[in-house]
């Protein structure tokens, strides 16, 4: 019913749409995948009307579609849930999720209660944890994407487009959110899905459009190809077959402890947590949304305060009053939220990539800009950041990118520990690859690295143990044989009570 | 403002509707509402009549003298008018941050026989006294002099103080009415320098570019200094008759040029524009308190409000010029810069204005 | 929302530049003298004044949350007082009132800086208040009448010219030019001012010591705007209460107009005295036309919404 | 009661609530019972109503994230128009105080236009407006004078039914208020001013929700301007100066966050009432302690402004340190000490 034909975008000198073409069938579920910063989203925002196209065609059911605004795109079906939220923080959940189509009553008022009810049921229907007369602002980010999602399937549309909602969603709110969304094709439903998320593209999708460049480079159907032909199209390069992990597991027990945490209370998310990091190590950090996981990383950052226990870094107990403690004293910290922890918008690329460093150095300390500038050009570069020039802002990075961009920011001040809360959120297959690279890089230079995620793929991938959190203490710990996906997902919902002890 | 009803016998109301229902002779309880004191001119205001109202206060004359500044909000003013009605006063004295503004709670003011009077600056109200310095006769002579110098033929450039201030616009209309018997005398450019030196000197400056050739400069005051001062730094040539500003500053500005150029001396008049007024007024107001009557013919119509007989205007009797300049300058000697030339009249001088 | 902001400050900073020369040339058609070398030297000279008044203001608007500094007019005017007074027509006392009218400042911006950062009060009233209470602390130290004048050789820069087109001041105001741009530029500090100013939480949760850089800049607004009284003083030569008071909106146009945002995290000070040329040359040319008052002010207005519609227009939000 | 308090701290308006209650123990405290007394009440109101409307003006720009400082010339245009038409127009009353509204309203939508449709910055627009509309009513009434219908203003002094008619006039237009903003049109008020990128992709015409926020604070200043004339009862060029930053600062007072999207007309009208208590605790201060010290009087006038503008500062700083950071966004509510997030 949705064909999208020949779309062409620039952004100044930047392209990021080539003749992009696109169909979408009712019923259809298709993935949009593609490297970061290939165009995913600006080609979903055409759709959505966030977007003027410099060319190219759009038909509805065989017409030509001119959408000019949102309203125009709501008006035909289609509903968006975007990459970087259409929420407005100060609003309500109940107010968000109804926005441009409240309830009205007959003189023109808004019925508050009936939108108190129906925001009330697609909450219930995402099942997200979240009052309706909860600002928006105030949710965490996983609620937050739900909200959006909620929001797009307020306007009960014929088309819709989810662009990387799973990326801070757990394991849990994906299996729930993909049940719905089956049900709802069933029913009719053509749906848009992009994620870097192989395993859920493949178990959700039945077909897939990948761009590459801003071009659209195939159209596939996903039982007929495997991931490896999906990287190809994406990247034009056949991944190298994926390395094992393979730890230096042996030697454990002889690495210095840097940070050694017993009993860490921080009420009411975090009650009692203990563990212990060494040099050289990655330990993941497991769970579903909200156990406590953001909050004890954050507390031993010094961003929030603990109320118990202890903390014990490079040999001495600390209790940090605020982040800048930390990193003065060798601790980093990533946030997978980079709208509100991470990126300084309207700043340029090379500022954002030097934040931290220049958070520990003396305010008058002066800098060399032409070295920074160079300095920043050849760390975009090693790290593979796509953006148009290290002046630019970072705000005109696609997603992905900010995020690497944001990485990059602590690899530049080589910290003892670092701390990571779901680091590559929204970050592309072969960036996940690099930032974890990056990560064993850290580790292997003795770095302790200490990383939560929402991806348990991830996790199994990267961690030496894992730590399974489930309402605020360890349920499991997880390393060796035992660390297999079907023991992290039992540990996860809470099924494994056993409480093992404390890491050898 | 006020009624249009009670506009009609404003000339004697102005007297009779206000003072002598009091029987007291003393213990008054008298406030002064300033619309501001956020400047020199003020603050000497404020410090001359509280030397009166201690005078008195010492005789037991007045019982209680307060001070309110509005700062330059009228509603603000108004509001504390509403309170000291309410909390009952025998005389209001207002420099009012609007002409206008305070009629209604005048009104109610007057209805409670509590005396209001407006100093330094006009009221709009029949029932209200205005003691002022006469602003027209301050500009008037200025303007005489100036045209006078001239030899009744010239450019001038006019620098007007703040527009839609009452002082401006009755000086503005005194320039005016007086140019108008001087066809010779061509104003090249009028601007609005709102009393203030420093923006006087950068529209002086602005204007040498367009205007390098003029003979003289009319200005109200708060507006001189900073004309010369910019004339000097563009090596211009100083204008052959210049008008009033009272500060001493300017005196011994004046003064150094002409020491400095003996052959040539600037040709300047200081007009006074006394903060003095507000005591006179005081003295005026306690006498009102006392039941005194005011003379026939004190009371006279305030150019912004023809319609009223209420008004009583100073007239500015220090006047210098390059006859008297050493003389004020000697006399002046010890006050600081921004002190203003300033006279109070003496308590028998107020009395000559009662019968 | 601010992946409009492409390139944004650059063209912006271009088209004030144009929009003074237009304004300059535009001036000279109506009226060739405006064109004169007296006349451009004067008009900058009061530019940089109004330049100073404003680099604070630059300052604290970058620094974002609001960011504004209504005391600056209060506090110029404290610091001409005190530089008069101290500086008493003597060289000798230059040091000795500099550092007297840098305390002073630095004071008022510490507690504006107390203010908003400890007590929590939105900047817009903070200043506003602490401007009242400056105007008044003055008022009561002077009664109202100031005394002394500029050292000589201060007077000297204030107020002469090194070329009829260009006066010390504007010398004085290249160095200032440079200084705050290096400042901006070339420091931890400024590069941490425009991240505070950017996201204050990312740049928080960055180890920024976040409160201190945002405090900071409210006490360099207050030596800055100190210092600009300083000038000002030494530019009209004479000293009088409440000569900075003109200074306040015009300062914040002045930063807003160079281009500067008032969301924070970006702008420049080559902007805000580009803002401040455009403010000024707008009404030198406004004083020679021939109207009143009324009519002044009606042009200065209609002709300021032209020169905005042509540049500070926002993008729109689709692209 | 605890969970009233609670709903309070959440609200926009708590700062402004709280002000006003810490402004009137206060005055209480300095001027005893006679607070309690009519008078009083209708003068305080009568009095500031002007600044109470100009607030609620302002306010309506300032949740969409904008500002107008032209609101204070506006006043004075309104005034000016208001008195021009009667005393020299000889136009009915009725009629001028009309057009003089539409007038105001016009200002508005011209304001709006800059604003929505030029997209250019509201501090610059309005700053630009201020110049022309002051200009305007320096040219049609260029000095104090003309006069009001006595009936008029002794109407806006007195009391209906025990409610001062400058009360009813807040409390009309608060209604007005009310009206709108259970309409669809207030949350967009709010969505805009919040996040606009986000209001516009849902489908909302920002542009145009902007429009008519401009033009509603023009209608609403217009009634402000309305106001002041009543009470002044003539015309006067220079007015209404003091309404601009004034009518900003009563917002902020208020709760409102000048960052827009966080607001509400409640604690704007405490915020401007607030203001107003101000000058008579510092009034009534002066009046019954101070001016009995000898060594005090010759100074006295002087310590009012900054005894007023301390106070402003003190009740800013404990109504905000009462009230939750939260609203402002995220984590930051969940950091150590005293901090939040200035977003
Ligand atoms: N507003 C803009 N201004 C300038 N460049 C832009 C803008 N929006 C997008 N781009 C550029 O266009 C390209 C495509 O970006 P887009 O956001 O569509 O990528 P994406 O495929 O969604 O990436 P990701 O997976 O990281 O979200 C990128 O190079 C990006 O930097
Ligand atoms: N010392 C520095 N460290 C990091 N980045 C810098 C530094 N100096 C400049 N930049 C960045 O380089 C880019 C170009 O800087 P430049 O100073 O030329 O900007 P500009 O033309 O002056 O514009 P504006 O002053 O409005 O930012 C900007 O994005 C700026 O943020
Ligand atoms: O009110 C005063 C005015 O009358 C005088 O002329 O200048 C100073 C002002 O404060
Ligand atoms: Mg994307
Ligand atoms: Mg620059």
């Amino acid at each position: 019913m949705l064909q999208v034909q020949h779309i062409s975008k620039h952004f100044g000198g930047v392209t990021a749409l080539k003749d992009a073409s696109l169909s979408l069938a009712p019923g259809e579920i298709r993935a949009l995948l593609g490297a970061n910063g290939s165009g995913k989203s600006t080609l979903v925002k055409v759709l959505g009307g966030l977007v003027a196209p410099d060319s190219g065609t759009i038909l509805l059911d065989g017409r030509p579609l001119v959408i000019n605004s949102p309203w125009d795109a709501r008006r035909h079906g289609i509903a968006v849930a975007y990459q970087d939220l259409s929420l407005v923080p100060r609003l309500s959940v109940a107010e968000n999720i109804l926005l441009g189509r409240e309830p009205c009553r007959r003189a023109g008022f808004v019925d508050t209660r009936k939108a108190q009810a129906q925001a009330e049921e697609l909450l219930a229907r995402l099942r997200v944890d979240a009052s309706p007369d909860a600002l928006a602002g105030d949710l965490e980010p996983a609620a937050q994407s739900l909200v959006e999602v909620a929001k797009a399937l307020a306007w009960d549309p014929r088309i819709l487009i989810l662009d990387e909602v799973t990326a801070s969603l757990h394991h849990d709110q994906v299996q729930h959110l993909f049940s719905l969304l089956r049900e709802m094709s069933e029913k009719g439903l053509a749906i848009l899905f992009v994620s870097h998320r192989f395993d859920e593209v493949f178990s959700l999708c039945q077909t897939a459009m990948i761009l590459r460049g801003g071009e659209s480079v195939a159209s596939v159907q996903l039982d007929q190809v495997d991931e490896a032909d999906v990287v190809y199209y994406m990247t034009g390069t056949r991944p190298e077959k994926s390395r094992v992990v393979t730890a230096r597991e042996e030697k454990e027990t002889r690495r210095e402890v840097i940070l050694a945490v017993s009993n860490l209370q921080v009420p009411p998310r975090v009650r009692g947590v203990t563990l212990t990091a060494r040099a050289g190590e990655i330990i993941g950090l497991a769970g579903l949304q909200g156990q406590g996981q953001a909050e004890f990383l954050r507390a031993i950052y010094g961003q929030i305060p603990f109320s118990d226990g202890r903390v014990e870094y490079n040999g001495a107990s600390v209790a940090f009053t605020s982040p800048r403690e930390a990193v003065r004293q060798g601790i980093g910290f990533i946030s997978g939220d980079r709208e509100r922890d991470g990126i300084l918008p309207v700043r340029s690329v090379t500022e954002n990539l030097f934040l931290a460093r220049l958070a520990k150095n003396n305010p008058g300390t002066i800098l060399n800009p032409n070295y920074l500038q160079d300095e920043a050009g050849r760390q975009i570069e090693q790290l593979g950041i796509v953006a148009g020039s290290t002046a630019h802002p970072a705000s005109s990075l696609s997603g992905g990118n900010q995020q690497k961009l944001i990485i990059g920011r602590w690899l530049a001040v080589q910290p003892r520990l670092l701390l990571l809360d779901d680091p590559t959120k929204g970050v592309d297959v072969n960036a996940r690859r690099e930032i974890h690279d990056l990560l064993r890089q850290m580790a292997a230079s003795g770095t302790a690295v200490l990383i939560a995620s929402s991806d348990n793929e991830e996790l199994l991938a990267i961690a030496e143990r894992i730590y399974v959190f489930y309402e605020g203490e360890i349920v499991a710990i997880l390393q060796g044989s035992e660390k297999t996906e079907e023991a992290l997902v039992a540990a996860m919902l809470g099924m494994k009570q056993t409480r093992p002890e404390e890491g050898t | 403002g006020g009624s249009k009803g009670s506009a009609t016998d404003a000339g004697k109301s102005g007297q009779s509707g206000q003072a002598g229902q009091t029987t007291k002779k003393s213990g008054f309880n008298i406030a002064l509402l300033d619309g501001t004191n956020a400047n020199a001119w003020r603050i000497q205001m404020e410090q001359n009549m509280q030397q009166v109202a201690d005078r008195f206060k010492s005789q037991g004359i007045i019982s209680n003298y307060s001070v309110y500044v509005a700062n330059n909000d009228a509603t603000t003013q108004a509001q504390q008018m509403d309170q000291l009605i309410n909390s009952g006063v025998d005389a209001i004295l207002i420099n009012p941050v609007s002409a206008t503004a305070l009629a209604p709670v005048i009104d109610k003011a007057v209805s409670k026989g509590i005396l209001v009077m407006a100093i330094d600056q006009h009221i709009n109200h029949p029932k209200v006294i205005s003691v002022t310095n006469d602003q027209y006769e301050w500009a008037r002579i200025q303007a005489e002099w100036l045209a006078k110098q001239l030899n009744g033929k010239g450019d001038i450039l006019q620098f007007d103080a703040m527009a839609g201030a009452p002082a401006n616009e009755v000086r503005h209309q005194a320039f005016a009415d007086v140019l108008a018997k001087y066809p010779g005398i061509k104003v090249l450019k009028q601007v609005n320098m709102d009393w203030d030196e420093g923006k006087a000197k950068q529209l002086m400056t602005s204007l040498l570019s367009t205007y390098p050739k003029f003979d003289g400069i009319l200005c109200q005051d708060g507006a001189a200094v900073g004309i010369i001062n910019a004339l000097q730094e563009a090596n211009h040539p100083l204008p052959k008759a210049i008008t009033s500003d009272e500060w001493i500053a300017y005196l011994r500005l004046w003064y150094d040029i002409n020491q400095k150029n003996p052959n040539n001396p600037l040709n300047a008049i200081i007009v006074e524009n006394p903060p003095g007024i507000g005591a006179d007024g005081l003295m005026i107001a306690v006498n009102l308190l006392q039941g005194k009557k005011l003379k026939d013919g004190v009371l006279t119509s305030d150019p912004m409000d023809k319609e009223n007989k209420n008004a009583i205007m100073i007239k500015p009797t220090v006047i210098i010029t390059n006859d008297n300049l050493k003389e004020w300058y000697e006399k002046t000697k010890d006050k600081p810069d921004t002190y203003y030339i300033d006279s109070v009249l003496p308590q028998e001088e107020i009395d000559k204005l009662f019968q | 929302m601010s992946k409009i902001n492409l390139n944004w400050r650059h063209n912006q900073i271009l088209m004030a530049g144009l929009i003074a020369v237009a304004l300059f040339i535009g001036g000279g058609l109506i009226n060739t003298s405006f064109l004169s070398p007296a006349n451009i030297g004067s008009i900058l000279a009061m530019a940089v004044l109004l330049g100073f008044a404003a680099a604070g203001q630059t300052l604290v608007v970058i620094a974002g949350g609001e960011g504004i500094d209504l005391s600056v007019g209060a506090v110029m005017s404290l610091g001409a007082v005190l530089a008069a007074q101290t500086m008493a027509g003597q060289n000798s006392n230059i040091l000795p009132a500099l550092l007297l009218v840098i305390l002073s400042g630095a004071t008022i911006g510490l507690f504006n800086a107390a203010g908003i950062l400890y007590a929590r009060v939105p900047p817009l009233v903070m200043t506003m208040a602490m401007a009242n209470v400056v105007t008044t602390v003055q008022l009561i130290y002077t009664h109202g009448s100031p005394v002394g004048m500029p050292a000589p050789i201060i007077a000297f820069i204030g107020s002469r010219r090194l070329f009829p087109f260009l006066p010390w001041l504007a010398v004085l105001g290249i160095i200032v030019l440079i200084l705050m741009q290096f400042i901006l530029r070339r420091t931890v500090y400024g590069q941490q001012l425009y991240a505070i100013g950017s996201n204050y939480n990312a740049a928080y949760l960055a180890g920024v010591r976040a409160d201190a850089v945002k405090g900071i800049a409210y006490i360099l607004s207050g030596i800055l705007s100190s210092l600009a009284g300083f000038w000002l003083i030494a530019y009209n030569n004479f000293v009088f209460v409440n000569m900075g008071a003109a200074y306040v909106l015009p300062s914040v146009a002045a930063v807003v107009i160079g281009g500067t945002s008032l969301a924070g995290g970006e702008g420049s000070y080559t902007g805000t005295l580009l803002g401040s040329v455009i403010l000024t040359a707008l009404a030198n040319l406004l004083v020679v036309l021939h109207t009143d008052e009324a009519g002044r002010q009606v042009i200065n207005g209609l002709v300021l919404i032209l020169l905005l519609a042509l540049y500070t227009r926002q993008p729109a939000i689709r692209q | 009661m605890i969970r009233l308090w609670r709903r309070l701290r959440l609200s926009p308006a708590a700062p402004g609530y709280l002000l006003l209650l810490l402004g009137i123990i206060v005055n209480i405290l300095v001027q005893g019972p006679d607070f309690f007394t009519s008078y009083n009440f209708n003068s305080l109101l009568a009095v500031n109503a002007p600044l109470v409307l100009a607030a609620i003006a302002q306010t309506v720009v300032v949740l969409t994230g904008g500002i107008d400082l032209s609101i204070g010339s506006n006043m004075t245009l309104v005034n000016t128009v208001a008195i021009a038409l009667t005393n020299q127009g000889h136009w009915p009353v009725g009629l001028s105080w009309a057009v003089a509204l539409a007038a105001a309203t016009l200002v508005g939508t011209g304001n709006g236009l800059m604003v929505a449709y030029l997209r250019i910055p509201p501090l610059l627009a309005t700053f630009a407006s201020m110049s022309v509309v002051g200009g305007l009513a320096l040219w049609i009434w260029p000095k104090p004078g003309g006069m009001v219908p006595r009936e008029i203003y002794t109407t806006y002094g007195a009391a209906i039914m025990g409610i001062p008619v400058a009360g009813w006039i807040i409390i009309a237009v608060a209604l007005l208020w009310l009206l709108i903003s259970r309409r669809r049109v207030g949350i967009y008020l709010r969505a805009v001013g919040g996040r606009e990128r986000s209001a516009y992709a849902s489908g909302i015409n920002t542009a145009a929700v902007k429009f008519f926020a401009y033009t509603f604070c023009g209608f609403i200043t217009g009634v402000a301007g309305l106001c002041l004339t009543a009470l002044t009862a003539s015309g006067d060029p220079k007015i209404g100066q003091m309404f601009g930053l004034n009518s900003v600062a009563a917002v902020i007072l208020g709760g409102s966050s000048l960052a827009g999207g966080w607001g509400s007309i409640g604690g704007s009208i405490a915020g401007a009432l607030f203001l107003g208590l101000i000058n008579n605790i510092v009034f009534f201060l002066f009046r019954n302690y101070v001016s009995h010290v000898q060594s005090l009087t010759s100074v006295a006038s002087f310590y009012q402004q900054l005894l007023a503008n301390l106070i402003v500062i003190l009740g800013l700083a404990s109504a905000a340190l009462t009230q939750r950071g939260g609203a402002l966004g995220g984590l930051g509510r969940r950091r150590r000490g005293g901090r939040t997030q200035h977003v």
